[in-house]
């Protein structure tokens, strides 16, 4: 179209107009993020800032965006569910990779799911978090189905399991919250021990928070991944497998 | 009171989250009543809230952090009369479109119901929250689900393609959004809108400020679906299930504008509001899009496309009220937000009771067909008169409102322009109904252009429960007007709502706002111009559907310009993405000359 | 001495962002674009890194690494899977 | 230096919008989507960062170092979970289009107008 050029140069002059309005790059001059880098740790005893500043401070920040992916994988499932029907007209075989490569396979699966799971325990404490461990875990799950014959992936792909844990994990979100608020504080307010900094027992209910992401992000890239996965290998049938 | 609001948020994502993970648990039974318990619930807190909204802003600090030496450092839901009566209309609205969907969309309910109690969430945390950022959270959350509520008759081409042009455009506008954010903060160093408006106070607001307002504005407009930014809407209403286009229709499309004004009176206000420079544009952007989208929907004849033009046409009127920055003006458009919602939302449920007892969407097919359905005949009558703002019905009192905040400016020219919109889309209405449920008219109409067909969701649905909700959407919707009291507490919420420095004192000082005086309980009455131009209205509305239905053939002059309009209206992504840029870049340019 | 070594760093990495985004942009092909831009992925979490901010960084990294890539990959075989079952019915 | 990083936020954004305006192919489109979402991060991020400023992460680092702002890390990282949300979105609905149509082009899958 004729005018996306002039438009773009419009918007481009307005973004030139404002960016020469901005502090010159590095000279930042707060407060939001200064007074959190603050009292951040003092009050919550996690080191890391951000990831106190993403599960306390502005928690329902982050509770709004675990049912943004919520959403977006029962979206994605409600739009995908023709095609899961229709994949009985069309399946086909899919080679099973030879031993040396499922090793190395099952080495990587291992490898991602511990580092994912690192990133999860550790991420108010180190950089990491629920959202990093979870895409990382999820993804090491799915190789699982890469490498290995299908049925070492089917109970980790099974809705009946991952429904409720997903649910569980964005649900348990809203209850720590509502846990607050029926104590007569305010939603969301940090109820527990906050513990020793630096530890992984500091916190209180950041760690919880995070735990409950992590669970939530995890089984839903599961879900996201399966159902695109899904549409285009289908596992091979049992009378097939012994050829 | 203050345990509230979190919870209208807090009720509907819990629900989300259980519907869909006690799935294969829970038989079908508890499943839906747990669905329509929560929406239930949540209106009804909603109404709670409304109540004690009244005496002054209810505000919730998450998490505790309560701002120091006033310095917000948490996010804030604070909630006066305005927001908390958006969340019951929401909750209403939702709940009845939860109903009409018992016996409807059975195919796929855990996950239609997950979505929609997604998006009742989202929308009462929008109406509520008082934080850049966590505004945006909300529109996402509610984009995401409607994104995929408009796809869901996946097996057909036209959801799919209406879903993607609502997700590009609107994703889009998100993004523009986030950048808004990035300027503001970096030039205020805050989140919270009344900090923002604080900060904003000193120094000169520069090049930054109205770019950053550019931006935000802009992003919310083409979720309002404002002209040039509404070409996705009747892309995704003509396809989206009938409840689901309650919903989008009927409360999250007008969200939007509430985005609008709560952005304008608690920061712009602050570097702007001396001068109208702010306002005129959105009041000429609500002129365009009322004028242009009224005059859209008389060119369709495909019933839901038509309505999500309707739909369009009273954003326009609405945007119109707010541009206007006077307190009438937006209680105004506070009032037509209640009658909008519900008229809105009950004619695109007779539209789904036609599609489910003919198979058909398309009025001209239609002629005739609804003969003898006289339930349905009744709601989509009543609700197009609602529509147009017939004396003393539906949205009338809220557009007396605007009328009187224009005149009030000195722009008695506005009104009639905005009466010209609302007739236009009502003229559509109605001539669709009469060939319908009366069987007026020809079947063939060269106007209309080509014709769109879609297949029925379903036919196993209880008959009664579609045409009871109609009804009951209907009824509330037409009796706004004449509810006594309800102009007055209009007003005042108005007022509270666009006083901008005790906002701020509320929220960062904790300082109560002036208790209002007792509110009298009578019907609003409006000036003698908006009787005589909602006559006149009514009655241009009644001709113009009678020559729609009888007139020979279009007048030759006409023809060019139609085209021309159908045109633009390509429903290709592309073209609407390079209208989004055009359109953002122009509005910052007019802003940019008025306010510099 | 360290900090002295960051701006050239942080110069190269904005560089290397805003080369990269028009590459993504102007390649057309879905399959090679998704390869270009888990390259683009890359820069931008060198660009998170040279700018103190770890978190964003391993969320990108996870994500143009793990996520993009299957989401992506998994649509272009499918739709290329599509055209080639159509491709041989024609023969 | 000091508005290069500016600079290179606006022009991300703007070659990602030219992309998806003149995209023929919704997969390619979606991934302009994730370019133009980019530019975000890298506005944000470099809108937030102090000179000489440590990440804000107080392990062995002493309270009161000079540290860069969290809260734009903590936008930033929302934000990508909306992206991801976003493109799986459109990648669904992608699948669909050519399930039905044939085609993922958007021009081909034009069915409703006027």
């Amino acid at each position: 179209m004729m005018v996306l050029g002039p438009g773009l140069l419009g918007l481009g002059s307005l973004f030139a107009w404002a960016m020469a309005g901005l502090p010159a790059f590095g000279d930042y001059h707060g407060p939001y993020g200064f007074v959190l880098n603050r009292v951040v740790v003092p009050l919550r005893h996690t080191t890391n800032v951000v990831m106190g500043t993403t599960f306390d401070v502005r928690g329902v920040d982050t509770m709004g965006e675990e049912f943004i992916l919520y959403a977006a994988v029962v979206g994605v499932t409600l739009l995908l569910r023709d095609e899961t029907r229709s994949k009985q007209a069309e399946r086909r075989t899919r080679r099973l990779p030879n031993d040396t490569a499922r090793l190395v396979g099952i080495a990587m699966v291992g490898g991602g799911l511990l580092v994912g799971l690192w990133l999860m325990a550790f991420g108010y404490i180190t950089p990491g978090g629920g959202f990093q461990g979870g895409v990382l875990a999820a993804g090491a799950i799915l190789l699982l189905y890469v490498v290995g014959s299908h049925r070492d992936y089917r109970p980790f792909r099974d809705v009946h399991a991952l429904d409720p844990l997903e649910s569980l994990g964005s649900g348990g979100y809203v209850i720590v919250g509502l846990a607050a608020l029926a104590s007569g504080t305010a939603f969301l307010t940090n109820l527990f021990g906050l513990g020793t900094t630096g530890t992984l027992l500091s916190g209180g209910s950041i760690a919880i928070l995070n735990w409950a992401s992590a669970i939530a992000v995890t089984c839903a890239m599961v879900l996201l991944f399966a159902e695109f996965l899904e549409t285009y290998v289908v596992p091979l049938e049992p009378e097939d497998s012994g050829s | 009171m203050s345990w509230i609001p979190p919870l209208l948020v807090a009720i509907p994502l819990l629900a989300a989250a259980a519907t869909a993970g006690l799935d294969h648990v829970t038989p079908q039974p508890v499943q839906d009543a747990l669905v329509i318990g929560a929406s239930a619930a949540t209106t009804a807190l909603a109404f709670v809230l409304l109540w004690h909204a009244e005496d002054h802003e209810v505000v919730h600090w998450f998490g505790g952090w309560q701002p120091k030496h006033g310095v917000a450092l948490g996010v804030d839901f604070a909630v006066g009369p305005l927001a908390a009566g958006m969340c019951v209309v929401i909750g209403i609205v939702v709940t009845l479109s939860l109903l009409y969907a018992l016996t409807f969309l059975r195919e796929a309910a855990r996950l239609f119901d997950a979505l929609m109690l997604a998006a009742l969430g989202a929308m009462c945390g929008f109406a509520m929250s008082g934080d850049l950022f966590n505004l945006f959270v909300w529109l996402e959350l509610m984009a995401v689900a409607a994104y995929a509520l408009t796809g869901f008759q996946v097996e057909r081409l036209g959801p799919v393609q209406g879903a993607v042009n609502f997700a590009i455009t609107n994703t889009l506008g998100g993004y523009l959004f986030v950048v808004g954010i990035a300027l503001i903060y970096a030039r205020t160093g805050a989140l919270n809108l009344a900090q923002i408006g604080k900060a904003l106070a000193h120094g000169p607001a520069g090049g930054l400020v109205i770019v950053a307002m550019t931006l935000l504005l802009c992003g919310f407009l083409i979720k309002g679906a404002v002209v040039p930014f509404h070409l996705w809407a009747a892309d995704a209403y003509a396809v989206a299930p009938a409840p689901v286009c309650a919903v989008l229709g009927g409360v999250m499309t007008d969200i939007g504008l509430i985005g609008v004004a709560r952005l304008y009176w608690t920061v712009f206000a602050v570097p702007f509001g001396q001068g109208h420079g702010v306002g005129d544009v959105l009041l000429w952007l609500g002129l365009v899009t009322a004028v242009l989208a009224g005059t859209m929907a008389f060119l369709q004849r495909h019933l839901k496309r038509m309505l999500a033009y309707s739909v369009v046409c009273h954003i326009g009127i609405m945007l119109a009220g707010i541009g206007l920055l006077d307190t009438s003006g937006l209680a105004g458009t506070e009032l037509m937000f209640l009658a909008h919602a519900l008229l809105t939302a009950s004619l695109f449920f007779v539209a789904g009771i036609l599609h489910v007892d003919h198979g058909l969407i398309d009025e001209l097919h239609l002629r005739g067909r609804g003969r003898g359905c006289w339930a349905p005949a009744v709601a989509w009558f009543a609700g197009t008169i609602g529509l147009i703002g017939t004396p003393y019905v539906g949205i009338y009192l809220g557009h007396g409102l605007i009328d009187d905040g224009a005149s009030e400016l000195g722009r008695s020219w506005v009104p009639a322009l905005l009466w010209l919109g609302s007739a236009l889309a009502g003229a559509a209405l109605l001539r669709a109904g009469a060939r319908i449920f009366l069987g007026w008219g020809d079947d063939e109409d060269e106007l209309l252009g080509r014709a769109i067909e879609e297949d029925p969701l379903e036919r196993a649905v209880r008959r009664p429960i579609l045409v009871g909700v109609a009804l009951v959407a209907v009824v509330l919707g037409v009796a706004i007007s004449v509810v006594p009291g309800l102009g007055q507490r209009a007003e005042y919420a108005a007022g509270r709502f666009r006083d901008t420095s005790g906002y701020a004192a509320r929220i960062l000082h904790d300082r109560a706002m002036p208790a209002p005086g007792s509110l009298p309980v009578t019907i609003q009455h409006t000036s003698v111009d908006s009787l005589l131009y909602a006559s006149g209205a009514t009655i241009f509305a009644l001709g113009l559907a009678f020559a729609g239905l009888y007139r020979r053939r279009m007048p030759r002059a006409l023809a060019p310009p139609v085209r021309v309009l159908h045109s633009l209206h390509s429903g290709v992504v592309g073209d609407y993405v390079t209208w989004v840029v055009v359109g953002t870049a122009v509005t910052g340019g007019v802003w940019a000359i008025l306010l510099r | 001495m360290v900090l002295a070594t960051l701006v050239p760093l942080q110069a190269v990495a904005f560089g290397l962002v805003a080369l990269g985004a028009p590459l993504v942009v102007l390649t057309r092909d879905p399959l090679r674009q998704a390869l270009v831009n888990g390259v683009y992925g890359v820069s931008l979490v060198l660009l998170f890194v040279v700018l103190e901010a770890p978190d964003p960084a391993l969320s990108m990294l996870v994500v143009s690494g793990v996520g993009y890539p299957l989401v992506i990959l998994a649509a272009i075989a499918r739709v290329r899977g599509h055209e080639r079952t159509k491709d041989g019915d024609e023969r | 230096m000091s508005y290069l990083p500016y600079a290179v936020a606006g022009w991300i954004f703007l070659v990602g919008i030219a992309g998806i305006a003149t995209s023929k192919n919704l997969i390619h489109l979606a991934v302009c989507l994730t370019v133009t979402q980019s530019s975000s991060y890298v506005l944000l991020l470099s809108v937030g960062y102090v000179k000489h400023g440590v990440a804000p992460i107080f392990l062995g680092t002493k309270l009161g170092t000079t540290a860069v702002d969290p809260v734009v890390q903590a936008l930033t990282l929302t934000d990508v979970v909306v992206s991801v949300a976003v493109i799986g979105l459109i990648l669904a609905l992608a699948l669909d289009a050519h399930r039905l149509s044939g085609t993922v082009d958007p021009d081909g899958i034009a069915d409703v107008s006027g």
